[in-house]
């Protein structure tokens, strides 16, 4: 197998050569702990205060409402349970939506147990949470709307500045999971009304293991991490300077040209939606058709279990995923997919397809010339497919 | 995270299709699940001398499967009851533990056409023995 | 300024170019998403299976029993709430150290406020635990010890074993801090009866951000970070993979051959210690005289405060410091010396040097060349002095 | 953290020592807090002509000590109490958030100076405004 073709940006991507670059020297001679007082300390310091200005720039707020984490995953449960246990006072009743990732979703359970009333909100066909339905969600003793940006598996992007808009005028606070959206959507916190953000490097040519937190001046928001006095004392643990330092790199880099960013992906994903809706029988383009990160395409194939694809899809070098990377351990078929509607069984057959920097045109023709033959193979395998040839089952 | 052999059988499957007037059928899994597996035996004088089968399923189902129905071949009906999920496991070169249900399910489509089998004969077989549908009832957790 | 000596080990180390070999290949072309089911993803698996391997024969567990986290302060955190949480039906008394790292002592009380009860035991003028007071302290209620292997200030190692006998007798968890063990002293979580250790990277020549927690099968604790089913569904967050790959490198090649860098840094410790003690009058040796981590030696000077001995310090190229790094941004004199029973103002006049790998019997010469004149320079500059040449104050 | 005109005073501060016979002599701060600034001041006809200092304190204690004796010699006493914290940090080129506290205790060492001067002469200088010793009652949050 020689070729290689990275389809799952939206899983994670490589770390760029320039953002790496910058990392490096503070493994080694620049390794100072940026709380210490000595040169290389301050010299860490320093560079943590100029990566929070990157990113600060890149979501129109300012630096010191920027608080680094270890990951997208700890900024969620960060920003959840820490509004939730600071506003107990005030209420118990946080808004969500059905097709979050499993970071918000299973924080949300956590509070249930903890005595929280959480509303899942339905999504409609696309993945479109409703603004109705969020208004009429509302009560006196909601605290919080936690709706993200973007979502993981099928790209939908949701309708956030009005959502934001909604959550100023009750006095509710309005965090947003990011993660998929910073660096593939432009993003302005202030236009948004966005109180609180999760993203995550990883996601954007950025190293794994860091994201942040930004967090509007004035939130009431406990601490998650408890320890030392880092991030001002609001995020405790050594800083990973290193990672702060290429979250600020690849963000800068990330936010430069989105614009020219995107057409690119969108150029790709487009071509590629189009022909397979037009190559492959009983397939199906799951999440919105516009509204959608620019680099997503997301399929639903009849008959076929979406393990079984991706493993074929490998073997011919292509890297893709079905559902998120993240719950490929479990049995279980997306909740996003369920939540727009689909079966079980066609929920199980889909493959998601992200699109990314180094991807080009053919790429695209790699995909369609040996993703269709694929899709028949396993279809010839299925006892559904058999089923519908013969006509005992409609479709 | 599968081993050469589970590849082997995922990427060539044996003995995938359907046995036309096949003496036994038998299907088992749900696609809430995410796994179904129909097994087609042709058996003459007690002993299984064909077998296909066809699956929707993860790489995991279609392996085997795909062993299961090599396993058969060639057994007495009664050497093919007592194949166990382990064996098929085990003929794999193992499946990783979240899959261990997928080789379960490979025992209860053998044990589902064989049930077929009798029935069309008249034959009595217990019912309550095959796979209810969902992975659920047979799931083998990690830890 | 020409020299440049690090004796700051204890805050934080640089990455060995070893180490960092290895991390490197995993952010460029092995940077899949271990949750993936393809070539790459598979890799960025096996990476960190190889690297759970490696912390488990450090420590003398099984390889499952190890969870990565992003920090020693993560996995401080999640070994008591998770298990203050999770075993709230059998007690809800917890006893810890006066003299525990922020991490540990912070989330003692962040647990207060939540209904839980916090023993936190006094410590001898040398820093150690006494096991009779701990045994006293140990009520039907007791849920939970946890005591840290080696203080991070002064260096004291506890009884660990002999608290570990204590905790098995009793049927109570036992957590230890391990953060500034690892790596410097041998480690045996079967012959000590630990339940939970916490390990952080960083101090021992790995990366930063990254750490992990030992939890022994059967141990009940609640997960601390909801979300994905990583780490077998007990830490969410999609891995860091080239920090857990050089975390395992680091562990290996810091247990490799513990004995002869103990020795080596024993050498310059106690050489350090007897000369300055010699040379400078009014200076105690903190923490205990032999049970202290062989590259750790901590002074107060009287008269003198601890910030502008380090500033001095730094002018001529010696990177220490004065208390633990992640308090520096606070006002108050470390707890760790209170808890020994040094006055305010000794306390505030500490300096801590702790020495590692690179460090040479040439280092100790400049040291002991360099910190007398500053000790008398600023000691001069003291009322505090003043007052005692005068006989004002009896010292 | 600090700027070069801090770390110029903290390195080669002015004005350390003691005046024999000073007219004035205040001491602030509390060891337990780390910080005592003591300051001696030469006064003549209500002109501060000389001031010396000794300082047990962090970086900016010693600077702001320093910077305090430079900006008062020359200064008629009414002028002196005019000195505020603000002043000396900002002639300093400012000082991080969290050590304001120690320009707040340069300014009180003024005070405390001169108020012991007043003493000296029999004049009158109402209480209860010189900072009583622990830095928490001065203490500047950085946010
Ligand atoms: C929408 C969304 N939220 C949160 C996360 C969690 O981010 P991380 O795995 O970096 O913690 C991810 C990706 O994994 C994501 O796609
Ligand atoms: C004893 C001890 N515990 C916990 C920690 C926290 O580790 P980290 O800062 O890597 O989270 C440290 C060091 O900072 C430490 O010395």
């Amino acid at each position: 197998m020689d070729k290689q073709i990275y389809l799952d940006h939206s899983a994670t991507t490589y770390v760029k050569e320039e953002v790496l670059q910058e990392m490096i020297p503070y493994f080694t001679e620049k390794f100072g702990n940026a709380s210490s007082i000595y040169s290389i300390g301050r010299e860490s310091k320093k560079a943590i205060e100029d990566a929070r200005e990157k990113v600060a720039r890149a979501l129109h707020c300012q630096p010191k409402e920027i608080f680094f984490t270890a990951s997208g995953t700890e900024a969620d449960n960060w920003a959840i349970k820490g509004v939730a246990f600071a506003n107990r006072n005030k209420g118990n009743h946080i808004i969500t939506s059905a097709i979050e990732h499993h970071a918000v979703l299973h924080t949300c359970q956590y509070l249930e147990k903890e005595g929280f009333e959480v509303t899942y909100l339905p999504v409609d066909e696309y993945g479109m949470v409703s603004l109705e339905k969020l208004q009429e969600a509302i009560t006196d003793k909601t605290i919080l709307i936690s709706i993200m940006f973007a979502n993981n598996e099928i790209g939908t992007i949701q309708p956030i500045k009005e959502i934001g808009r909604i959550a100023k005028e009750k006095g509710i606070y309005f965090h947003t999971d990011a993660v998929q959206a910073v660096g593939n959507v432009p993003i302005d916190v202030d236009e948004y009304n966005i109180d609180m953000l999760s993203l995550s490097a990883h996601k954007f040519y950025g190293p794994k293991g860091v994201g942040a937190l930004y967090v509007r001046k004035g939130v009431k928001l406990h601490n998650f991490m408890q320890g030392g006095a880092q991030e001002r004392g609001r995020r405790a643990g050594t800083e990973n300077v290193p990672g702060i330092v290429g979250l600020g790199k690849a963000i800068e880099l990330a936010t430069r040209d989105i614009e020219g960013y995107n057409s690119k992906l969108r150029a790709l994903r487009d071509r590629l939606i189009k022909e397979v809706l037009e190559k492959i029988p009983y397939t199906r383009l799951n999440g919105h058709p516009t509204q959608r990160l620019p680099g997503n395409a997301n399929f639903s194939f009849e008959f076929i279990e979406g393990e079984s694809l991706l493993l074929m899809l490998d073997m011919k070098g292509i890297a893709a995923s079905s559902g998120s990377a993240c719950t490929s351990g479990s049995l279980d078929p997306s909740h996003v997919l369920l939540a727009i509607g689909l079966p079980h069984e066609i929920a199980h057959g889909s493959l998601r397809i992200t699109f990314g920097e180094e991807n080009t045109e053919e790429d695209v023709d790699y995909v369609l010339e040996v993703l269709p033959p694929i899709v028949e193979r396993l279809r010839e395998m299925s006892p559904l497919y058999e089923e519908v040839k013969r006509g005992v089952k409609n479709v | 995270m599968y081993s050469e052999k589970v590849m082997d059988h995922f990427m060539n499957p044996r003995n995938v299709g359907e046995i036309e007037n096949a003496d036994g059928v038998g299907q088992v899994g749900n696609p809430k699940c995410g796994d179904i597996m129909k097994m087609y035996l042709k058996i003459e004088n007690g002993t299984i001398v064909d077998a296909k089968f066809r699956t929707f399923g993860c790489g995991a189902a279609i392996a085997t499967s795909s062993m299961a129905t090599e396993m058969v071949k060639g057994k007495t009906v009664d050497e093919a009851l007592k194949i166990t999920n382990k064996a098929v496991a085990e003929a794999l070169d193992g499946l990783p533990p979240v899959k261990m249900h997928c080789s379960n399910l490979a025992e209860e489509a053998i044990k589902a056409a064989i049930q077929d089998y009798y029935k069309r004969h008249g034959m009595d077989w217990g019912e309550g023995d095959v796979c209810t549908g969902c992975c659920d009832s047979c799931h083998v957790e990690e830890e």
